[in-house]
């Protein structure tokens, strides 16, 4: 059978190139996308685990990342299109006033 | 062992009782049922006391496993010192509901209502004796941290401008104070699982065999702990702020119970479980406590706030019973054992009459009062009575144990005691002092009293120079109506005829703090009874004997040409 | 491992793209490239549920959502090229190629031992086989999920719902409201003049004439106005008088711009003013009937 | 300088025997008036009317028992005129036991008539005095207050009941001085008693420390019993401490500054308390210590040099007083000299110093009542320069007055010359320079007194018309006549020697000692120097018109002697003045250094806040950076733990 080890790594580049999109981009919706390139990352290595490890397992867990991450999006996208109403900006640095 | 665990009761109480009068609909009925279950908790307190044997030892023992893991157990417990401690908070709570009656709502913001000051104070009452009833050490650390829960709402609530930030500052030293006694607490687990089977019991870990070092380092947490709660010289500066913002009945059961935590602590687990290391800590204690007893009276001396006055003449008397404490002889700490008590009862009764005199000036200023005693002669001899209860007069029952104190801090060392000594004299200027500007002189109204009033037609104005006598009526008058729109600011407790005397049932509430200072001051022997069996006990455990005097008596003398011819 | 190595390069190179392209429209048309290239390789990893799923759920429904709210924030928003908190791109892309390095490394230092394929898990058929699990062992997780579901769509729902703040306005309501508005700042209260009324001309892009014969700016739309397409005033106003003159028949100065239609023989004489409306309601300016 | 007799003596040993018949009747002594105090001043105005009739009552009671138990004592044997009665047990610590004990024994006996004898007499007087006042009442509780606490004091079997009784007196003292509050001056001048006091008290409470330490107990029988056993030093440094202790409670230098202003009080506190009994309890608390002293000589030695340093200096006070009653109080002090001298004299002087106390309590007693009849008549005026031949205006205040003063100078046959006499001859015949010192004192007392005599009674009317003087009731005068009856025949107490003979049980007996020049000398030449002084008097005073307002160009010894020989003003630079310095210092270090501590700490925390809190910038960005950041280092932690 082949490695999966190619799957895990390119898990983890995916994942990293999410992590930096949600530190470096402003667009609210932007953030939300790279957030959801994390977790497709995520979902790469758990079906690739699951195949390495023969066990279905990591396909559930896949299908419940999915499923959380569809709920997620609902509301999160909620709160940007109420944020953008009240504000007229979709962008995340604009909600700054929690701060000292 | 009877079935009832009384003790349990005995914080029960009060506890319940808080939660009711914090739930009730209206302030009058709070006020009513608070004041019953105090009462109620004072009935309690003195059956335990009937139950109590004279030098048993710890009686009407409680224990219940709480955390097995640490060996920490529900465990309550009264001794001769744990006795005295609760009486003397279940007497003194019943008091200060019954002064609060018609206080509370002095000054009080929007975070305080009347009937929270009731709930609060039951709450305070109850951990108090949880606290003094505990055990075991782990349930003490945890009571003598809650108590700071209701001293800082009544604190914060209750009082003049600028309570908040005191009721911070209060916390925050308190706190600072427990973080220091929790490393300690968790270091005796330690010692006590490297021991064999950890446990949190006072008795188990009395038996302990502890390295010299851990000793101190332990000893060093609580001492630190209870040297802010009692207060000595350098950690002392939360009291005067704290007396000065809050109500009287506040300060009283925070320097009159709260604080006695401080001193209880020092006899019960600083000497008590360390007490190789708390002689080797005696020097230290005692210049601290020799310096608070000077510091604090001169410190009284220079104060113009009447109540930031009365707080830090407890300093002063907290250095006394922390040298008593600290001496390790019996006279010693029979008498600072005493002194906790007498503090407490006359402390107690500065504080309300002093809370009376402001109510009735409404200022708390000693340079903007004078006069009170003409017009107050029962409130100025309230006064005076607890004035010179602070200053140990004999007679009155602080003498006693200050008395004892110096004996005991002389024969540690003579100038120990000489340093203490001044300490009379510092008393007796800072309480004759303040008594002087509070009541003496011709006062905001009494001049024009003389001049018009029949009751003062005779006064013995006229027995002044003549001088004096002829322009009386004029500028006396003119005088009253100068003065009147500032006394008139009293919220309507100074009517035209000037502050009222105490009324029946004002008195009636101190009475019973009068009469226990006299009783107390000719005949202690009740408290002797309890408290020396106590230090008995704690001496041999300390391993330490009173010095014989160099002189024993039934020595023979030859009667003849002795001196030096 | 064929479509691995085709597609791995494009996700890598498409999720880099969603980094730096500006419009949020590129961003997602990206990351459908990633998804749909995620499916595949779900599909090569013997995973065809999830593949499928991907699909419907991912690229089907929540990036359609995602294009759907971009609609609405407007499509147009794009970031500034700027970055506005000091030092966060250099450190965000330190930190993430750190990320990567270790994440990468540390996967690389592991063997993870011979594959054991899914040949025997997938034996009834992969969905058959997952649908056992799910309904089995993870039901209550599943169960719990539903609920996730419910209350995502009931809070998705209260956050974008917009209350009304007032009563429903009425006809009678919004009369009363635009007399009052006249009354107070002097809005106008009668319909907008219809384009090219008094003009030679009835197009959209021609404002109306007024009787003094100044052009009517109302008249005509403002998209048109902000657009430029508008046919100004003074070449109407030239138009007017070479009529006039054409007619011949009035001295120049007797049209002054103070005399409202009072039944001078101005709109019986223009064969075009043939509506009454800006007569009876009166000119723009007037006093307000009180 | 000063040598105790070489001749071995005896210190006596206290072994009182259990109270019994009459004897147990010795609590009601104290009882009777403790319990009218309690009663006036727990009754309220419901005692208003008949309050001072119980007080005076409950006086007039406790003389009653006192009398039956000194005739009963009489009647016993010499060695068994001692009587303990054991009350109750007031403190019990260890080795420490403390009964609330009381012992009769010939001094107490002599000091219990005289307390409530003179006592009754003043509360009887102080009803026609006190008739205007409000407050009689608590004047009349106050009184009782005191005379239970002064007969608490003298008949105390431990120092630390002599103390309860001490300080008891103290707080009457500070009661009465301060009885007119509304005055400024009253209130300051009662406090400033209390203080002073409380400085001796230092004295008392170190001394009952070190007699605990040393003897392990501080009854005057254990200790008398044993003291022989102690090291002189320790003895010393007790009497030194007992010495501290009397010098507050007689008015001795250097605590002597607060017996005039005590003067604030009403003249009966005055004539009562600072000059008939609370004032000589430091004469009685040195020779009921006798058991101390004889065996601290140096001690003895610093008593005599104190006593000698006061007998003058209020000597001189009160040659410049005008004030009636300060002058008096002058006199007062140094006529507590004079028995301190006694009492410092040892074994010789004790029983001399207790009758000078004693006559000293009749005459000054008397002479205080008649100046406060002569102020009742004089509209409450104080000042002499205007008063001025008010012998026919008030015969019987000026006749008994002269008795005193006949008394005071030592007239021949008056009771006073017995007494005073009697400790010139004694210090002449122990130490010359102290002797010839006392001497010259008797001199400037026979000066003052006849100056007083003078501007008061003789020369020429001074008084405004406006005053009418008046004799005072017969309520007061007849104790102003019992009294000078007193004063005149004090001093048959001498007969036969009777006093030495009575008190030898409890001070010891002196062996005969020749003085150095044959008694009837001594005696000649110090009525010589009396009359020298009385002379000096006429001369300055009574042949010259006496002017309205005191004149300023005097010398500086009348000036120092007008500033109290400058006591105030060396309390004031040595003590008051650095002590409000120390107490300001204190006051703003306390604020500022010590509370600093704290808020200094909690600044800090604050100012870290300040720096760390900008590290919030509100951007949700950074805030994922942070975690990120975050993450990495527990990755790399997991990493090298793992690695490792």
């Amino acid at each position: 059978m082949t490695d999966v080890t190619p799957y895990v790594v390119l898990s983890a580049i995916l994942f990293s190139i999410g992590c930096v999109g949600v530190l470096t981009r402003r667009n609210a919706i932007v953030v939300f996308m790279c957030v959801e390139l994390m977790l497709n990352a995520c979902n790469l290595a758990l079906v690739a685990f699951a195949k390495q490890h023969g066990n279905l397992d990591g396909q559930i867990a896949a299908f419940f990342v999915m499923v959380v991450a569809a709920a997620e999006v609902v509301v999160g996208l909620a709160i940007i299109m109420t944020i953008f109403r009240t504000r007229r900006s979709a962008s995340v640095d604009d909600a700054s006033l929690l701060k000292y | 062992m009877s079935d009832v665990p009384w003790l349990t009761v005995l914080v029960a109480v009060p506890l319940v009782g808080a939660v009711v009068v914090a739930a009730l609909p209206r302030a009058e009925l709070a006020k009513l049922v608070a004041l019953l279950v105090s009462v109620l908790t004072l009935g309690v307190g003195v059956a335990v006391a009937l139950q109590y044997e004279l030098g048993g030892g710890m009686q009407l023992t409680e224990t219940h496993d709480w955390i097995a893991a640490f060996g920490v157990h529900y465990a309550l417990g009264v001794d001769g010192l744990s006795l005295l401690m609760v009486l003397l908070t279940v007497v003194l709570v019943p008091i200060v509901l019954a002064y609060s009656w018609t206080h509370a709502d002095e000054g009080r913001g929007a975070s305080g209502s009347t009937r929270s000051f009731f709930a609060w104070a039951l709450a305070l009452e109850a951990l108090s004796l949880a606290v003094f009833l505990a055990t075991d050490v782990f349930l003490f650390y945890v009571v003598f941290e809650a108590t700071l829960i209701p001293a800082y709402f009544l604190i914060g609530g209750f009082g003049k401008a600028g309570r908040g930030a005191a009721a911070v500052k209060f916390l925050m030293f308190q706190l600072g104070g427990g973080l220091v006694l929790l490393g300690s607490v968790i270091g005796l687990y330690v010692v006590s699982a490297q021991a064999g089977e950890p446990s949190y019991l006072h008795a188990d870990l009395a038996e302990l065999d502890l390295s010299t070092s851990a000793e101190r380092w332990l000893l060093a947490g609580f001492l630190i702990a209870f040297i802010v709660k009692a207060p000595l010289f350098p950690l002392h500066t939360w009291l005067a702020d704290t007396t000065e913002k809050a109500t009287p009945g506040t300060s009283v059961l925070l320097v009159c119970v709260l604080d006695k935590i401080g001193t209880y602590g020092m006899l019960r687990f600083c000497l008590e479980l360390f007490p190789e290391a708390s002689r080797w800590a005696t020097p230290l204690v005692v210049t601290l406590a020799l310096i608070s007893i000077v510091y604090g009276a001169l410190l009284a001396i220079g104060q113009d706030d009447l109540l930031r006055l009365v707080g830090l003449t407890s300093l002063s008397h907290f250095g006394f019973i922390t040298l008593g404490i600290f001496v390790f002889s019996s006279q010693g700490q029979s008498g600072a054992i005493l002194y906790m008590v007498n503090h407490g009862l006359g402390t107690a009764l500065l504080f309300l009459t002093a809370g009376h005199v402001i109510e009735r000036r409404g200022t708390s200023s000693i340079s903007r009062m004078g006069g009170m005693e003409k017009l107050t002669p029962v409130l100025a001899g309230l006064f005076l009575v607890a004035g010179l209860a602070t200053l140990s007069l004999p007679g009155l029952s602080p003498f006693v144990s200050e008395l004892l104190v110096i004996i005991a801090a002389f024969d540690y060392h003579w100038w120990v005691g000489a340093v203490a000594v001044t300490g009379i004299v510092l008393a007796a200027i800072y309480v004759l002092w303040m008594y002087q500007r509070v009541m003496t002189g011709p006062g905001p109204l009494a001049a024009g009293a003389a001049g018009g009033a029949g009751e003062h037609a005779d006064d013995p104005a006229r027995r002044e120079p003549a001088g004096h006598g002829t322009d009386a009526p004029t500028g006396g008058t003119a005088t009253a109506t100068a003065t009147r729109p500032t006394t008139g600011t009293t919220a309507g407790s100074s009517t035209a005829v000037g502050p009222r005397d105490l009324r029946p049932h004002e008195v009636a509430v101190l009475a019973p703090l009068v009469a226990g200072l006299v009783f107390l001051g000719f005949y202690p022997m009740p408290l002797f009874d309890v408290a020396n069996p106590y230090v008995e006990d704690l001496m041999s455990h300390v391993g330490v004997e009173d010095d014989a005097p160099a002189v024993p008596e039934g020595t023979t003398v030859e009667h003849a040409g002795e001196g030096a011819h | 491992m064929t479509a691995f190595w085709i597609l791995a390069p494009v996700m890598v190179l498409a999720a880099l793209g969603i980094l730096v392209v500006r419009k949020a429209v590129h961003a997602a048309l990206l990351l459908a490239v990633v998804m749909i290239s995620l499916a595949v390789l779900y599909a090569v990893l013997d995973a065809p549920f999830l593949f499928a799923v991907q699909i419907i759920v991912y690229t089907g429904a929540i990036l359609m959502l995602f294009l759907f709210v971009m609609m609405i924030v407007g499509v147009d928003a794009s970031d500034s090229v700027v970055e506005t908190i000091r030092g966060q791109r250099p450190l965000a892309v330190l930190l993430g190629l750190g990320l990567a390095v270790i994440l990468v490394a540390s996967v690389g230092q592991i063997t993870l031992g011979t594959v054991v394929g899914l040949d025997a898990a997938n034996e009834g058929g992969n969905i058959e086989a997952l649908a056992n699990l799910l309904f089995s062992r993870y039901v209550f997780v599943f169960e719990t999920t539903s609920a996730l579901l419910i209350t995502a769509a009931v809070g998705a729902m209260v956050l974008a719902h917009r209350e009304r703040t007032g009563p429903r306005p009425t006809q009678a309501s919004r009369a009363a409201q635009r007399v009052r508005d006249f009354a107070e700042r002097g809005e106008h209260l009668g319909p907008l003049p219809a384009p090219g009324v008094y003009a030679r001309h009835n197009a959209v892009d021609t404002p109306a004439l007024l009787p003094d014969g100044t052009p009517a700016e109302s008249s005509v739309s403002r998209t048109l106005a902000a657009r430029g397409r508008i046919r100004s005033a003074p070449d109407l106003a030239d138009d007017i008088e070479d009529v006039q003159r054409a007619l011949g028949g009035l001295p120049g100065g007797s049209g002054s711009p103070g005399d409202t239609a009072s039944g001078s023989g101005h709109n019986t004489e223009n064969p075009s003013a043939a509506a009454g409306g800006p007569a009876t309601d009166g000119d723009p300016g007037s006093e307000a009937p009180r | 300088m000063y040598s105790l007799s070489e001749a071995a003596h005896q210190v006596p040993v206290i072994d009182p025997s259990a109270a019994d018949g009459t004897f147990s009747l010795l609590w009601l002594v104290i009882g009777l008036p403790l319990i009218g105090a309690a009663v006036l001043l727990l009754g309220g105005r419901a005692t208003d009317r008949w309050g001072h009739w119980l007080g005076t009552l409950a006086s007039v009671g406790s003389f009653v028992v006192s009398v039956l138990l000194f005739v009963e004592l009489r009647g016993r044997e010499e060695a068994e005129r001692s009587v303990t009665q054991h009350l109750w047990d007031w403190i019990a610590v260890g080795d420490l036991e403390v009964g609330l004990d009381l012992l009769y024994d010939p001094l107490s006996a002599l000091f219990l008539l005289l307390i409530t004898g003179v006592g009754s007499l003043i509360h009887v007087y102080s009803i026609g005095y006190m008739e205007h006042d409000p407050r009689r009442r608590r004047f009349f509780a106050y009184l009782n207050l005191f005379v239970a606490a002064m007969l608490m004091l003298v008949l105390a079997e431990n120092y630390v009941g002599l103390f309860l009784g001490w300080e008891g007196v103290g707080l009457a003292s500070y009661l009465l001085i301060g009885f007119w509050q509304h005055k400024h001056s009253a209130a300051a001048a009662a406090k400033k008693a209390f203080v002073i006091n409380r400085v001796g008290d230092i004295g008392m409470a170190l001394a009952i420390a070190l007699l605990f330490t040393t003897f392990g107990t501080t009854s005057f029988s254990a200790i008398s019993e044993v003291s022989g056993a102690a090291e002189e030093d320790t003895l010393t440094a007790v009497g030194l401490l007992l010495l501290l202790a009397a010098c507050g409670k007689s008015a001795q230098v250097p605590l002597q500054a607060w017996l005039l202003d005590a003067m604030e009080g009403p003249t009966p506190v005055s004539a009562l308390i600072h000059a008939a009994t609370m004032v000589t309890a430091g004469v009685y608390l040195v020779v009921r210590s006798n058991f101390i002293f004889e065996l601290a000589p140096h001690a003895q030695t610093v008593v005599v040099v104190v006593a000698t340093v006061t007998l003058l200096w209020g000597a001189v006070i009160g040659c410049a007083k005008d004030d009636i009653k300060k002058a008096l109080a002058g006199s007062t002090m140094s006529q507590i000299g004079y028995m301190m001298l006694g009492a410092g004299l040892g074994v010789a002087g004790y029983a001399f110093a207790i009758f000078h106390l004693i006559t000293h309590g009749f005459f000054k007693a008397n002479m205080f009542l008649g100046a406060g009849s002569v102020m009742h008549g004089m509209n409450d005026d104080v000042d002499m320069r205007r008063y001025g031949a008010l012998r026919h205006a008030m015969p019987v205040t000026f006749l008994t007055f002269a008795m005193g003063y006949l008394a005071i100078i030592g007239f021949p046959g008056f009771s006073g010359f017995w007494s005073k006499d009697k400790i010139i001859e004694t210090a002449l015949a122990e130490n010359w320079v102290v002797g010839v010192l006392a001497l010259l004192g008797a001199g400037i007392t026979g000066f003052y007194m006849t100056r007083l005599m003078l501007l008061t009674f003789l020369t020429s009317k001074r008084w405004k018309d406006d005053v009418h003087p008046h004799e005072s009731p017969a309520v007061m005068t007849v104790p102003l006549i019992v009294l000078a009856a007193l004063s005149v025949l004090g001093g048959v107490l001498l007969l036969g020697d009777w006093i030495v003979e009575w008190l030898a049980p409890v001070v010891g007996e002196a062996p005969h000692h020749e003085p150095p020049l044959p008694i009837i000398v001594i005696t000649l030449l110090t009525v010589a120097v009396v009359a020298v002084g009385v002379a000096a008097a006429w001369f300055l005073v009574g042949r010259r018109e006496v002017p309205l307002t005191p004149p300023q160009d005097v010398s500086f010894a009348t000036r120092a002697a007008r500033a109290d020989v400058y006591g105030d003003a060396i309390n004031d630079v040595l003590v008051v003045r650095p002590g409000a310095a120390t107490v300001r210092g204190i006051t703003a270090g306390d604020r500022t250094l010590v509370d600093g501590l704290f808020t200094g700490g909690s600044s800090g925390v604050k100012a870290v806040g300040n720096v760390l809190r900008r590290l919030q910038n509100g951007f949700v960005r950074s805030y994922a950076l942070s975690v990120l950041g975050g993450v990495l280092l527990v990755v790399l932690a997991l990493l090298a733990v793992n690695l490792a």
